[in-house]
């Protein structure tokens, strides 16, 4: 019989002692989250623009107990992932692109059984192989990329002080609810170095779930307790219903309390810009710009892709019903929004596209698109093309 | 000698299996080892999808039923995550042979310290009788209707000799077959044994019936497997780390049937 | 509800040739020209447990495949009974084999029940007709009527076991009165035709338990067994 | 263990053969395998409303225990007579 | 060098000959309409429900010239397909839960190279294993699983005539549009069984675009032509945009006239009851039967569910601001049409939800919700339960 | 002696893979098995995600750039398509061994007739120089700094041995290395005839060189090729349908590099 | 648009030491309190063709990491600089290593381009000056000022061919203005650090190039080699 | 073919030694491959901006064609001397 857990002992040293500034390439940034959260394996399979959190938790984690995996491809990286979990261990991985495909698999085993798996996906050029840069095309397969009803919790920060903060979160939300968490960046956030404070959550009265394994508990199944029996197939429709329901209602009850995002500017804005990760910088920075030239500009930058902060953007849009929607994809964003608000406004919203599958978005760029709004420049066809891209 | 292995679950019997299917007797065969090393208690089941997930429920042990040739890389992950559990995967031979073949490979390349089970039916059991890996030369099934035709499908797998030629050092590997349980409990016990001395993988292979898709009475049941699977696939020990004790091997072989 | 179209829905063991008999009934009023839409009930087993199916019968095309209310409960074995009692409803009416097998009850948060296309290859054991048989199912619900009929006996005794199903089907299509006679036939010859042809006398022992139940339906007709029961 | 199988029993001259009706599903594979063919169906049926086994030739069981081997079901137990 | 194209003999009779009535099981409705549609290869592997399309085809297809392979997985599946259709063969596949996700990835290269893959997916219970019996829940796998933007076209059948119809068309709008098309079933309609009218595309007039090779081609390459070099990899992310931008635009401009859908008992409509797939058939025959007992209801079947025909629903709810939601599925039919009509409207929609994920939907319990809702029996909570659903 | 193969592409010279890189090489001995053969022009060259996607344009041949791990099942389904065509399948070890390896098996068993070539560099290149399962013994790479570890790693596959254990008849099965680029042209062109003559699956193997992420030199890049990597991966043919023509041999020999 | 924030696009052959350099530059930012933000561009290639890098360095995190308009665009080679022509805008000051090499064109249809971290290995042949210099590509935006540096033949001549790169950082450094001479001589010793472990005599020999680079600067500031040219 | 590229000629005893600019990357693998030292790295740089080779001691040059055969980017040719 096992007597006790065999997790990572005391006398590993804490990954961050207090807190330290560093500056840092976002896939070290992750790992050090990881590691100040408590993540003890990373199984995982090479792809770029995440290698480098391969790198570094194979280099780093030894020294504080981690464990490193390299599987055989994303397949066997996920299920390891979730298997390592479910032995009771804080396991992660990261993954990108084609990969992030393939990671649905896991994924979906992971939302019916409710096992806390925390991936972080750095977004590349879609579809396909396409790029290894760079672009804002996962969204979609990072919230509904199963066979299922997308009952995931995704985060999508957009600086390293971000990137840091919502994966420690997000193994702190996936251990507390259960369901996949997933930290969405992409290749700009992972390859770019800038500042950020780490620090060690407990020193800041965080406290991060603790992990409960599934399966080796202690005592003999069957005499001291009931063997642990974990499945995710059923036979009959009612059953399934019966299975789904429940969870399906835990996670519209937590919603509320998962949904971030941050606004600015709204007072007297006539023009709302909305983005998020790394785009929604440079939306606050135009923003910002842009008011201090004097335009009447907010904006909106949901940190929560889902649950989708969609009440608070009911609220804006409410007083200020015009939106710029930009984003580094053929608008996924801006379906997402549109899910959020149809039917539920009694007038339109005139919505304008900023949609650069692929490509990096300057907020010198958005000064200009702001303006060329404001002044009138967009109007017919840029909300045609809103349109179309809705269908 | 017991009808039921103490490792069973008797409150989840009858088992969710058809008649005459040989998982029963695999799983009789893998009780009987669990019992003999007393390690139900630690133990990480994994089962498969093919009608190796209807044993979810079956041993008094902890168990995962998994995704469709998945079981490996969870119970992989798992056991790497505590060494201390005794980590059996179990599936089919689609599981293991195709979907799941990269895992096979790379698991045993790796020398994974935890037992694969394979239980070869010849047949994609779970989905109604297609075509699998093992399927035999000339065998009908509903994507072979004309018989297996090697020119376009190739040969029937064998698995275990496949691991067998690169399988490193410290790993165990062998066919049995429910027609031989307790010859087939002794090869997976040695298999969980050579887990438990952390010397490396165990890939067990079990030749097993499946009456509802061969469609066959109790006869032809035992006849193709014990003369037609057999005679392609041969039992026994391929690869072993144990010392060959060979008094012990013949007492097994007067009792194994 | 009412609904002009009839909705039927047939229990039994796996084995034990609920799957074919709904078929051919809704085959055999696809040949009458009618709108016939059948549908089994499957799982993940291959066998074991119960097996459900259901047919709807009319001049429209069915609404969907399934449906909440059945006008018509067929039932080969207490199981399925107890797993069809969520389809009656004031309009059912209920055709048993009241010669029940009589099977232990399973532990039903098994990975679930059942089967698709589960006819036993005809090498099993035969089935035979029990000495328990189980207790009928309490029903809660107001139901039209309630007929017996001991096909599983009839069938050992005057044909060959394996019939029980084909009497079952003749017996359900004259009490539903959606085909005739001829189609039935027509549309069982079908369905064995590779079978006949090895076997002629296959035929003719189909049609007798076609015939058989066709009677024993009849009967009912004419002297319903039970009114409804609460 | 709480957990009960009802049990058909056979007394024989070796052994006591026992066969849980809630058990057996009828597949036949032990009346092929027993080497002094004691085992065969009889009109009671089991769990899947199909018959099941019985000891029809009991005074040839030998108590071999084969049967309860080959068993997929667990369904069969044979009791040694002490000697 | 390849004198000529090694496709399919004359010699091998016309499957279907003029018209034939057929009571059928939907699987076997899919492997007649692919053999009417010139179908040459069939690679998958097996996966309930839909077994039985390879069963039968594997049976059929030779007696017409036609290939099977049965795969190691749908990873291999999808992109043998991929093979044979570049050689210039039509092929095609089926698949479903599990497996429509590993099928993502050869349907991601499809999207980005613009191979036209036909895809049948027989919707089973999710997430993961689930069932193998019947949902609605592939619905956004089916339309937004890769990494890109979903250019996929997605027809959802509601009988078997459609099967036919549309699996048939299928073929044609792939080969013609090159983008992958998608005939999206569900286990109902696979191992249903009912009356289908057969028919030889040709004795209707009905011309299916041809294949085309894309590699093979004649000639020496370098010497009589240029070689055929396929790509789905690039470097910098302006390289990708202007890949995709024309793809993305292809898309759109052919979108509308791809765009189906059925809608009846409008005229004075005070409810529209909504639903895909076999669904919308138990909304048609529930609002059939509502009208006949004088109840004021409408309804609105989308057949393409990508591109979705959500001018239409705008024109519908322009005039009718409620509409009940059908769909057995937690809102993913419900999101395709807020992502349609979000912002368009200058009035709220009342929508009310009938989300059944994973369970069959009758025509019964249509019309009395229905009737719930016209008397007013379902408001605040119901309301609530939808907009949750969409965050 | 030709620089060039004429199967090259000269419009997209200068190729680009790294310099030094040895899929320069492995594709100069494709190109001259081509050329000898005269099938650029019936050719379906299949390219591997992995620096294998380089050589997307480099051929006069027509050239399918797939994805990671999957050009073995693209090349199979335009072989069965069309089976006169030429079907060669091109990846690294990593797509071939890692997350392509179910395809390897399976394409094995079913005797499919094209030619797989997998590229052997020891390390996942493209994506910046992690372990595969090449990886030698003690190899440091990015994901195993401390050097590959057989005790959590296991040992390097030899990919070919595996193949070869279970390679149906008609099979080609060899091991090449770029330090021997005619004897390495040789099995390919074997491996193409196999396929013209409708034999059966051809797989090679070709040791190559990654200078890049070795981070070696022009000297040590090749001592690591041809003795550490030779050491373990012994060069030669495995399977082969050919009557042994020992003169032949003898002068390819003589004249290889 | 005249940004608070400095704005800095490098470019090179791969395995100039174009990264290395813009991040060391970042990363000194980083160490005066700046808010600094570095990110190589990169493709699917290892090695050859362009390598760029892009800096920004002021008082408020950078908006986005990459930028349309650069005040500063440092080129070390021909093809570098033509791909860096779209960030051009009339503030631009160009600095450019004018001892080229000078490549023959490359098709441009490749699959790309580019390269991360792609600094030569040790190992590899020592990059030398050119015989051939590239012609400076035409550039049809009104920019601010050009300066150039043979950086390449002042390293070969004086010091080392290696640190070029290090002569064209101290350079870029004193021309932006965006940090001191000491700070980034930290950054350079931090990251060399194990290196100069085991050879001491790299500290100087970078530092030496540092400073040669940065009296350039100093140099160039004082003296505009060009004005605004079209 | 109209694509050509540059030529760096050497004429030996035994043959002309070519290298083209436009394709050399400098890998210096065919140095260590001579058998003869001939090959040596020259002033010039090549595509890639890196040194490239030339036959430094081309009067040792059997024209033995290894260089021609190991160099990945196809840069050198060899003519033998017709004798
Ligand atoms: C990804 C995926 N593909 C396909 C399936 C469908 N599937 C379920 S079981 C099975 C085959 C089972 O065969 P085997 O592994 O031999 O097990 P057996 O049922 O014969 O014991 C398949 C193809 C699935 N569940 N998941
Ligand atoms: C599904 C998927 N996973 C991961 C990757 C990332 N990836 C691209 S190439 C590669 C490894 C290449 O190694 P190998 O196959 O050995 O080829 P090499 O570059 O060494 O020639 C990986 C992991 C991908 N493109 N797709
Ligand atoms: S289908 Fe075959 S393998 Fe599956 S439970 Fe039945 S007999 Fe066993
Ligand atoms: S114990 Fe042996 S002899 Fe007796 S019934 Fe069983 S098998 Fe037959
Ligand atoms: S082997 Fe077991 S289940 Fe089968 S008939 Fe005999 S006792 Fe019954
Ligand atoms: S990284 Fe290695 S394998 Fe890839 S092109 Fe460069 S040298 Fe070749
Ligand atoms: S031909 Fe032979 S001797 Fe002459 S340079 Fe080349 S390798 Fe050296
Ligand atoms: S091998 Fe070729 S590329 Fe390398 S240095 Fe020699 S000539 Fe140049
Ligand atoms: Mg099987
Ligand atoms: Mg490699």
């Amino acid at each position: 019989m096992i007597s006790k857990l065999e997790t990572k002992k005391d006398e590993y040293p804490r990954p961050v002692e207090g807190e330290r500034q560093a500056f840092m390439y976002g896939n070290e940034v992750v790992v050090w989250a990881a590691l100040a959260a408590g993540a003890e394996c990373l199984y995982g399979y090479p792809i770029t623009p995440q290698n480098e959190v391969m790198h570094y938790w194979s280099r780093l984690a030894p020294d504080y107990g981690g464990k490193f995996l390299q599987t055989e491809d994303e397949l066997s990286a996920g299920f390891a992932t979730l298997g390592g979990i479910m032995a009771g261990a804080r396991c992660f991985s990261a993954t990108a692109g084609p990969g992030t495909i393939l990671f649905q698999e896991p994924l979906a085993m992971a939302e019916m059984m409710r096992i806390p798996i925390v991936l972080v996906v750095q977004q590349r050029g879609g579809p396909s192989t396409a790029t290894v840069i760079y672009s804002q095309q996962e969204v979609f397969l990072t919230i509904f990329g199963g066979n299922g009803e997308g009952l995931r919790i995704v985060y999508s920060p957009g600086s390293h002080q971000e990137m840091y903060d919502y994966t420690l979160k997000a193994f702190d939300v996936a251990w507390k609810h259960r369901f996949p968490t997933l930290v969405l960046g992409d290749g700009y956030q992972a390859k770019m170095r800038e500042r950020v404070l780490l620090y060690d959550p407990a020193a800041r009265g965080m406290e991060i779930e603790p992990t409960v394994p599934f399966v080796g508990l202690p005592g003999v199944p069957g005499v001291d307790r009931e063997p642990a029996h974990w499945r995710n197939a059923f036979s009959v429709e009612e059953e399934l219903y019966e299975e789904l329901e429940p969870i399906i209602n835990d996670y519209y009850r937590i919603a509320p309390s998962l949904m971030e995002k941050e606004e600015g500017y709204l007072d007297g804005a006539e023009l709302i810009l909305t983005g998020h990760g790394i785009v929604g910088r440079a939306v606050r920075t135009a923003v910002k710009e842009l008011r201090e030239e004097g335009f009447p500009v907010g904006f909106f930058r949901p940190l929560t892709l889902r649950p989708f902060p969609g009440k608070d953007l009911i609220r804006i849009l409410d007083d200020c019903p015009r939106l710029l929607v930009v984003e580094s994809a053929q608008g996924q964003l801006a379906k997402l929004i549109r899910i959020s608000i149809g039917g539920e406004l009694d007038h339109r919203v005139q919505m304008y596209p900023y949609f650069r599958p692929g490509l990096g978005i300057s907020a010198e760029e958005l000064v200009e698109e702001a303006k060329a709004i404001l002044n009138g420049k967009r109007e017919q066809k840029q909300e045609k093309e809103f349109s179309m891209s809705m269908l | 000698m017991k009808s039921m292995p103490d490792s069973w679950r008797r409150e989840t019997k009858p088992h969710k299996f058809c008649p005459g299917c040989g998982h029963g007797l695999v799983l009789k065969a893998l009780g009987m080892a669990m019992d003999r090393l007393k390690i139900a208690d630690r133990t990480v089941f994994g089962v498969d999808i093919g009608c190796s997930l209807l044993a979810w429920d079956f041993f008094n042990a902890d168990t995962i039923q998994t995704h469709h040739g998945r079981t490996v890389p969870v119970i992989i992950g798992a056991k790497r995550a505590r060494p201390n559990l005794v980590g059996i995967a179990y599936m089919g031979d689609g599981g293991g042979y195709a979907i799941g073949s990269q895992h096979l490979i790379n698991a045993t390349m790796r020398n994974d310290r935890i037992l694969i089970i394979i239980v070869n039916n010849t047949i994609y059991a779970m989905t109604g009788g297609q075509m699998a890996p093992t399927t035999l030369k000339g065998q009908k099934t509903e994507t072979s209707s004309r018989g297996r035709d090697p020119k376009y499908e190739g040969f029937p797998l064998r698995g275990p000799e496949m691991v067998a030629s690169f399988a490193p050092e410290g790993a165990y590997v062998a066919r049995g077959s429910v027609s031989h349980v307790q010859r087939l409990a002794r090869y997976l016990e040695r298999g969980l044994e050579n887990q438990l001395q952390d010397r490396g993988i165990s890939v067990v292979e079990a030749l097993s019936t499946c009456p509802t898709n061969w469609r066959t009475n109790a006869e032809d049941t035992w006849k193709f497997l014990e003369k037609e699977m057999t005679d392609y696939y041969p039992v026994g020990e391929l690869v072993s780390p144990f010392k060959r004790d060979t008094q012990k091997e013949a007492a097994d072989l007067e009792t194994c049937h | 509800m009412k609904l002009a179209t009839k909705r039927i829905a047939m229990g039994g063991e796996g084995g034990q040739g609920v799957q074919s008999a709904a078929d051919i009934l809704a085959e055999a009023a696809y040949e009458e020209g009618k709108e016939a839409l059948y549908i089994p009930n499957f799982g993940i087993e291959q066998r074991g447990g119960v097996s459900l199916a259901f047919v709807q019968i009319g001049d429209e095309p069915a609404g969907s495949p399934k449906f909440k209310q059945a006008d018509f409960v067929v039932a080969l074995s207490g199981r399925s009974l107890e797993r069809l009692i969520g389809f009656l409803w004031e309009d059912t009416i209920i055709l048993y084999d009241s010669a029940w097998l009589a099977p232990p009850t399973v532990s039903d948060q098994v990975v679930g029940w059942q089967s698709y296309d589960t006819t036993a290859p005809d090498f099993f054991a035969e089935r035979g007709v029990t000495d328990r048989r189980q207790k009928f199912p309490e029903i809660k619900q107001k139901v039209k009527n309630i007929f017996a009929l001991p096909a599983s006996e009839i069938a050992m005794e005057k044909l060959h076991p394996r019939v029980s199903n084909v009497i079952i089907l003749g017996a359900t299509a004259r009490l539903t009165g959606v085909v005739q006679l001829e189609s039935i036939k027509k549309a069982l010859e079908n369905r064995l035709a590779s079978k006949i042809k090895r076997d002629p006398n296959l035929k003719i022992l189909n049609f007798n338990a076609l015939e058989l139940g066709w009677e024993a339906g009849e009967r009912m007709l004419k002297s319903p067994a039970y009114s409804a029961a609460t | 263990m709480s957990i009960t199988f009802t049990k058909n029993k056979w007394e024989g001259p070796k052994g006591v053969f026992i066969v849980s009706p809630d058990l057996c599903k009828g597949c036949g594979l032990c009346i092929e395998k027993c080497p002094s063919q004691v085992i065969d169906w009889t009109k009671e049926t089991g769990i899947y409303g199909t018959p099941i086994v019985g000891a029809k030739r009991i005074d040839r069981c030998t108590a071999c225990s084969i049967c309860v081997l080959v068993c997929p079901d667990a369904a069969i137990d044979v009791e040694k007579n002490k000697m």
